[in-house]
């Protein structure tokens, strides 16, 4: 049917402005209906088979697939700054992560391949949950979304907004991006928060598997003996590429989608596939200059805000003339602050260094 | 700039001398906190010392007792100027925690004062090789810190705070051998007197919630009667309330239940819980709550006093029995308490001058007695290790002073003039006739047989029957050497008993128990 | 759009048979037996597919920047595509799987 | 012309949720990341329509960065142990 | 000269009042950077560091604490927006008080855990900069006045809790931390998702704007209890508290103090302003009712799993579970015009005092672990002497737990029973005297054990470790003050007074 409808849109689109206006939106309508049914549906299914499914392998391909079918979803809601970010998360980070974990569960637990049922490991007691307890937790959930979605769609729009008031003090803010003027300016300390979130967790990583030994010495990233052939020039093309987009993101983040986060993530991403082809190497402690990198960001954009107490009245405030430039020094700085640690979670390790070949 | 310095020096000087004055003024009013805080500081640093300094804590274990007792005898010469030295802070909003020197306090405080002394002269002596000393003198001291906080208390609030306190401070002592018999006696310890102490807090946040912060006032607060004409019935169950706290500590029948129990604590912590703290703080809590929060015609016209009189009336004869059929020494002795104990309730609330006098003095009458014959048990059980009645036998030949201590001690006991108790007993007898409450008369009868009747074989067993052959004390004897106790041990009961005598043959002269408690009541209860 | 020039035309053209392609990529990957020959299917299919529907694309964009980026896109999928099928039919071949089957 | 790429993003969606039944039954690994690739491709064919039915360029940029960050996937896939081989 | 003196000293105050604005956003930033700062140089090169760090921390709250006692609530617009727009940080005397607790509460755990961390072989690398990020995000906790910044805020939180949790190196302390983690984490989704329903509603993320605009719906209904669930799983809050038990007693001692006084008390806090600022429109009876008989039920349930403990420190861990049922408590009696203010009073000094008492003991329980290698309380007989002073302090804090005058924690019990007396809410007033009583039960049988005498045939194999002073006397400093708060509630107060919410002032004349 819905093959039909696009023939019918196609017919409709080629034969011009043979039909109606009227008509033209109502299929246009139509359409995104069945695009954002289709959507919401296979999202729903995906997270469904993740969470429910018995092979693990399967659910890590399957939220893979998810982490592209929410992209698409943010694209829908008109957000890209969420689906670069989800873009540049998902598809380098959140996949290539599942997989390497993957790794380490079979790896520890020893003779399970990739159909391996999930089962806990040995020692742990069994989690399973009385079925009455289950129906009532997922009838007190159903409860929960049937009264959100009723309250959401009955919802009344208040008169005045924070994110109209950001719209219309955008000039000020010394940035065209919205969403960038929130993040570095109308709220900047969220963005300080959040870019401490990464180095906690970064912090909280290196506890974790230090007390584990995880980081240890069997490496089971080292490069294998023999690369495959085409590996080497894909890396010779990708990575400058990756770091042009970096750059490109860094920028655009001023007056379009993008900004230091997505920027991040990217190079970042960058630092996953160098790791993953044996030219990056784990290191147990972070250099210096990776130290550097680790804090430079949030002491940057803390002395920047603490200085604005003196330069220009209110702590996080720039002072006049200033803020475009110092929101381009603070999102470059930023941007290796939050790729680091991105990238040394995934490795488990303390610090990088580059392997000599 | 120089000239300025020199004319602000001088200003300086004179501000400091009058402030040096106000301060010796404010200190002098100070005194009842200083008082408390002396004996909290000794607590502080005795825990401080490590176990095996044994005479530096010796000396500030006399230092503090010496000083604490010099401080009630200044506030004591300072009530009998006339002068009541009030110290209080706001704790809360609308709650003030309040200390003042009143004269029924300096009497419970003096009491207090006098007898830790002793004690700790007895108990230095008395746990001479036991382990833990740093922390048993040290709960000892904050124990009679909450006493000397209870005496000195200014009104309810600060009563249950010290009252609690005492609690807290007393545990440690009851299980301070720490075998499982001390354990489980410190369970019910607490058992009963956390419960009191949650009576207890009820009825007072009931009373502040009716009546707010008052201080206490003799013959009963005015708020409180106000109240009480609005809503009686919320002042009964309140007064209901506070009673039934206090009765806990003040061992009435029936929440006694853990006063014979908590007999397996060292002598001296018996001494102590016996005479002096916890015991004499639920019936001192009685005499205040019945006679300066409500007053007794207040209590008597919401029916509560003949109630409590009733209980205490109970208790008396029922201790007595109890302590009839009673084998260990300490045990009878313990009965003996709560039966004892229950004339100062009843005296107070049978109402009347003359009773008051009676519960009042008994107090003090008491707390000599009792003292006086824990302490000798205590030197029976240290020296010939004897802790049965039927262990006594000829054992006054052996141990004469002790014995002679003890008889006193006895005696006074069962009323016989010219002892203290005597006094105590005719006063509350001549104030039930008084009131007209002529059953208590034949209760105090009863109680004074029944008193003869477990005392006076134990003193026969003392000095009449003769000791069982082989004892050890008899070779010793042959040897021509001393048996009786260490004399740190052998002091305090004697000059207890010496008072308990005196207290009833002197009874008549200006300084004895008994003038005092006459002055308390004329000038508080009766004058105005 | 009131009049559809050829480049519209052409553009349309693009566009199905990209998704063609798409939709014989996809049939390939549900109806061949084995991985090699869904990898072939698919590997081929998707790319052209793609390449169609970014010229398609192309012929529209609203300037060089967007033509160069999508463009760029294209290549990007090209270089990405033929380096993971490589390394996943190389991983299946040394598994030694793929003709047969792996029990589920 | 939006007619169009929206009717065309629908029917590549439809493609995509069609092809999970592949994901879903195997049976190789590789068959699943095969999949997964080929809907890395769709998701891209999908975003650049969208970006024109929408007119938000920057979804082109969404676009970019799925093909630029394809391959760390597949790689971060045949980096798996070669341990059950033959199983 | 004098007058001089007094005229310096006026000055210093108005000083100090007027830098009190610029004080607030230096409590976070200070601990902060001081943060990045240790991680930078690296502890081993500058021990000195995280010291000083507190030590400015400190000085940063007391001149805020100083400014809202002399001056009134403080606040800061960040970055010069105002408010729909921009984010404030506003203190009042609430916030005051709590800042006041964590500058004490963490001063002591800062100089305590270098010691016991070395003392136990563990590294302190990890601990200093998550401990001091931990520290800052507490204060941020009690001065944001922006919904969306307290959720960031408490993602901080729970991801430095975490791994401070499992730093004690062993399997359970991982599996307790990851339990807790995940229990928190979905704990923020849940408060995001309010968070989302509040600003479609009002528009606005603002504390005071949102509590102003918000109306008794159904949407500010769903939302308020999206968000009490969520913060009430970071708290460990009565049915959703399993993951606290075993976190916060597996965790080194100095990130147990922290955790129990600090982290959770800063969401229960959290949980007290968001529904007497923003949600006191929905505060009807039957919800303070609910709310309080879920604090009920946790005073009874905590207090009844701590008696039969057979370690010291799931002993102190269920107790906080009981101890936070009394904050609830004040929700039913804030809406009683009578219970009003003591109730708030109360619950917001319980919070304080319960910080000290709660540190104490895990400190004491600490210098246990460190002297004996173990919490087993049946190891206790006997091995007092060695401990006394911890001992000693141990006991001060149960004291407190327990509502013992003449500790800090009796004058909140008073507070809170005489607002329940006086509004004539018998079964809340039941609820405290009980939870006081059992609180004793689990208290004594601990100090039994300290009391008891060694079990017969007792030998000595190995001698108790002997402890750093700095160790000996942290515990008994912290316990002394919930001590001296038991002797004049009226400084806290009066602190507490500066900006009360209205519920509570309404009812004031």
């Amino acid at each position: 049917m819905i093959r039909a409808l696009a023939d019918d849109a196609v017919s409709g689109a080629a034969t011009g402005a043979a039909t109606g206006a009227a008509t033209d939106l109502e299929i246009a309508a139509l359409l995104w209906w069945a695009f954002d049914g289709l959507l919401a549906l296979g999202l729903l299914g995906l997270a469904y088979q993740v969470v429910a499914g018995r092979q693990l392998f399967r659910s890590v391909v399957l939220f893979i697939i998810y982490g592209l079918l929410m992209a698409v979803a943010w694209a829908r809601l008109a957000a890209p700054d969420l689906a670069l970010a989800e873009a540049a998360i998902g598809a380098g980070l959140t996949g290539a992560l599942l997989l390497s974990a993957y790794r380490n569960l079979i790896g520890t637990d020893g003779e399970e391949g990739p159909h391996a049922p999930i089962t806990p490991p040995a020692g742990a007691p069994p989690m399973t949950v009385p079925r009455w307890a289950a129906l009532f937790a997922a009838a007190l959930a159903g409860l929960l979304v049937a009264g959100i979605g009723w309250v959401a769609v009955g919802l009344q729009p208040p008169e005045q907004t924070a994110g109209r008031l950001a719209l219309e003090q955008l000039a000020e803010s010394g940035v065209e991006n919205p969403v960038t003027a929130v993040l570095l300016n109308f709220r900047s300390i969220d963005t300080i928060g959040e870019v401490v979130v990464l180095f906690v967790a970064f912090l909280a990583a290196r506890v974790v598997a230090q007390e584990l030994d995880h980081a240890g010495p069997g490496d089971w990233l080292r490069a294998s003996q023999r690369e495959p052939l085409l590996v080497g020039p894909l890396i010779a093309f990708i990575a400058p590429m990756a770091v042009l987009v970096t750059g490109y993101l860094l920028w655009a983040g001023g007056h379009q989608p993008g900004g230091a986060f997505q920027a991040g993530a990217v190079l970042a991403a960058l630092a996953v596939l160098l790791r993953l082809t044996g030219r990056l190497r784990p290191r147990l402690e972070p250099t210096l200059l990776e130290r550097s990198v680790l804090v430079g960001g949030v002491v940057l954009f803390s002395a920047i805000g603490l200085a604005g107490a003196g330069l220009a009245g209110a702590v996080l405030e720039y002072p006049p003339g200033w803020d475009y430039r110092l929101i381009l020094l603070i999102e470059t700085v930023l941007t290796l602050s939050i790729a680091l640690p991105l990238a040394l979670l995934f490795s488990g390790s303390g610090g990088l260094r580059q392997e000599v070949r | 700039m120089a000239g300025m310095e020199g004319v602000g020096m001088e200003r300086v000087m004179g501000e400091w001398m009058a402030t040096a004055g106000s301060v010796q003024q404010s200190l002098y009013q100070a005194l009842p906190l200083i008082t408390l805080i002396v004996s909290a500081l000794t607590a502080v640093i005795i825990f401080g010392l490590r176990d095996h300094r044994r005479r530096q804590r010796t000396f500030w274990n006399l230092f503090g007792a010496t000083i604490k007792l010099a401080l009630v005898a200044v506030m004591v010469y300072a009530v009998v100027q006339g002068v009541v030295l009030t110290v209080s802070w706001p704790v809360l909003p609308g709650v003030t925690l309040r200390l003042s020197a009143d004269p029924l306090a300096l009497f419970f405080a003096l009491l207090s004062a006098a007898l830790w002394l002793l004690t700790t002269l007895y108990a230095i002596a008395y746990l001479e090789n036991s382990g833990q000393r740093a922390r048993f003198f040290g709960f000892f001291s904050l124990c009679v810190a909450a006493t000397a906080g209870i005496a000195l208390a200014g009104n309810l609030f600060t009563f249950f705070i010290f009252y609690e306190a005492l609690t807290l401070a007393t545990y440690p002592l009851v299980v301070h051998r720490g075998h499982p018999a001390a354990l489980a006696a410190g369970r019910t310890y607490l058992r009963y007197t956390l419960g009191g102490g949650a009576l207890l807090l009820c009825g007072v946040v009931g009373l502040y919630a009716g009546v707010g912060d008052q201080a206490f006032a003799p013959g009963g607060m005015e708020a409180v009667a106000a109240w009480a004409a609005e809503s009686p019935r919320a002042a009964t169950v309140v007064l209901a309330l506070l009673l039934a706290g206090v009765a806990v500590k003040a061992a009435l029948v029936p929440l006694h239940g853990w006063l014979p129990i908590a007999m397996v604590a060292p002598a001296p912590v018996s001494a102590l819980l016996h005479a002096v703290a916890v015991v004499k703080a639920g019936a001192y809590g009685v005499i205040r709550i019945v006679q300066d929060v409500y007053g007794a015609d207040l209590a008597l016209e919401l029916g509560v006093t003949p109630v409590l009189a009733a209980v205490a009336a109970v208790t008396i004869l029922y201790g007595s029995l109890r302590a009839l059929a009673q084998r260990d020494i300490k045990r009878r002795l313990a009965f003996s308490t709560v039966s004892q104990v229950s004339f100062i309730t009843l005296g107070v609330a049978m109402g009347g001058a003359v009773g008051l006098v009676g519960g009042i003095v008994h107090l003090v009458h008491q707390g000599l007695m009792k003292i006086t014959l824990f302490f000798c048990a205590g030197n029976y059980a240290e020296k010939l290790g004897i802790h049965r009645i039927d262990q006594l036998n000829g054992v006054g030949w052996r141990m004469p002073w002790t014995s002679v201590a003890f008889t006193i001690g006895a005696l006074g006991m069962i009323g016989l003039p010219p002892l203290a108790g005597f006094i105590s007993k005719w006063h509350l007898g001549l104030g039930a006739y008084q009131q007209g409450w002529y059953w208590i008369i034949g209760v105090l009868v009863c109680s004074t047989l029944l008193n003869a009747a477990y005392f006076l074989p134990v003193l026969r067993r003392i000095w009449l029957l003769p000791s069982p052959p082989g004892a050890p004390s008899e070779r010793l004897r042959l040897r021509g050497r001393r048996l009786e106790a260490h004399p740190w041990l052998l002091w305090p009961p004697l000059i207890t008993a010496l008072a308990a005598l005196f207290a009833g043959v002197l009874a008549a002269s200006p300084i004895s128990p008994l003038s005092w408690a006459e002055r308390i009541v004329e000038q508080e209860y009766v004058l105005p | 759009m009131e009049t559809i020039d050829l480049i519209d035309l052409v553009s349309i053209g693009l566009l199905l048979l990209g998704a063609l392609f798409f939709l014989t990529g996809t049939v390939g990957l549900l109806r061949f037996n084995n991985c090699f020959a869904r990898l072939h299917a698919l590997t081929k299919a998707d790319n052209v597919g793609l390449g169609c529907i970014a010229l398609g694309l192309m012929l529209q964009a609203e300037s060089g920047w967007a033509v160069a980026k999508i463009a760029l896109i294209w290549a990007l999928a090209q270089l990405a595509a033929t380096v993971s099928a490589h390394l996943i039919a190389r991983f299946s071949l040394r598994l030694g799987g793929g003709v047969r089957r792996m029990p589920p | 012309m939006t007619l169009l790429y929206t009717g065309l993003a629908v029917f590549l969606l439809l493609n995509l949720l069609v092809g999970l039944m592949r994901v879903y039954f195997g049976p190789t690994a590789a068959d699943r990341m095969l999949a997964a690739l080929l809907f890395g491709t769709t998701t891209v064919a999908v975003l650049l329509l969208l970006a024109e039915a929408m007119a938000l360029s920057a979804l082109r940029d969404v676009a970019l960065l799925f093909t630029l960050l394809a391959a760390v996937v597949a790689l971060a896939f045949t980096r798996l142990p070669r341990r059950f081989k033959g199983r | 000269m004098s007058s001089e003196f007094a005229d310096s000293g006026l000055m210093t105050a108005e000083l100090l009042t007027a830098s009190a604005e610029l004080a607030l956003p230096l409590v976070f930033f200070v601990p902060l950077l001081t943060a990045l700062l240790v991680f930078w140089v690296g502890s081993t090169r500058a021990p000195w560091l995280p010291p000083l760090g507190a030590a400015l921390t400190v000085a940063a709250a007391v001149v805020l604490i100083f400014g809202v006692a002399n001056g009134g609530p403080q606040s800061h617009h960040l970055g010069g927006w105002q408010p729909p727009l921009g984010i404030e940080l506003y203190a009042d005397g609430f916030a005051a008080v709590m800042i006041a607790l964590t500058a004490v509460v963490g001063l002591a755990v800062t100089l305590y855990a270098g010691p016991y961390l070395r003392g136990k072989g563990l590294s302190l690398e990890h601990f200093w900069p998550l401990w001091l990020i931990q520290w800052a995000t507490l204060n941020g906790i009690f001065i944001s006045a922006d919904l969306f910044n307290l959720y960031v805020m408490l993602e901080l939180l729970t991801l430095t809790g975490a791994p401070l949790a499992a730093m004690a190196a062993d399997r359970a302390a991982l599996s307790a931390a990851l339990r807790y983690m995940l229990l928190a984490l979905l704990g923020s989704l849940a408060y995001l998702l309010g968070v989302a329903l509040l600003y479609g509603a009002t528009g606005s993320l603002h504390l005071q704007e949102v509590g102003a605009l918000l109306e008794a719906d159904a949407t500010a209904a769903i939302a308020a209890a999206l968000i009490t669930a969520g913060l009430f799983a970071k708290a460990a809050i009565f049915p959703l508290h399993i993951w606290l038990m075993p976190a916060h007693s597996n965790a080194p001692a100095p990130a147990s103090a922290a955790l129990s006084a600090l982290v959770a008390k800063a969401v229960v806090y959290l949980v007290l302003r968001l529904w007497l600022w923003v949600f006191p429109v929905l505060l009807t009876a039957p919800m303070g009712w609910l709310i309080g008989g879920i604090g009920a039920v946790a005073i009874v349930y905590g207090a009844v799993q701590a008696m039969r403990q057979p370690r010291l420190k799931p002993v102190i861990a269920y107790s906080t579970i009981a101890q936070f049922g009394y904050l609830l408590l004040l929700l039913p009696l804030v809406v009683l015009p009578a219970a009003a203010l003591p109730a708030w009073q109360g619950a917001a000094y319980h919070a304080v005092v319960h910080g000290l008492a709660k540190a104490a003991a895990f400190l004491a329980a600490g210098n246990m672990i460190y002297a004996l290698g173990h919490d087993r309380l049946e190891g206790l007989r006997g091995l007092t002497p060695y401990l006394s002073v911890s001992m000693l302090a141990l006991a001060l804090a149960f004291a407190s737990l327990m509502g013992m005058p003449p500790t800090g924690g009796f004058l909140s019990k008073w507070l809170l029973l005489s607002g329940a007396i006086a509004a004539e809410q018998w079964l809340w007033a039941a609820v405290v005297i009980v939870g006081g009583l059992l609180a004793a039960v689990y208290a004594f049988r601990v100090l039994a054990y300290v009391h008891a005498a060694p079990p017969s045939g007792w030998v000595e194999l190995r001698a108790p470790r002997r402890l750093p002073r700095i160790m000996e006397w942290t515990p008994v400093v912290l316990a002394l003050l919930a001590l001296l708060l038991g002797v004049s509630g009226m400084p806290l107060l009066q602190l507490l007074a500066h900006g009360a919410p209205e519920i509570v002032t309404q009812w004031a004349e």
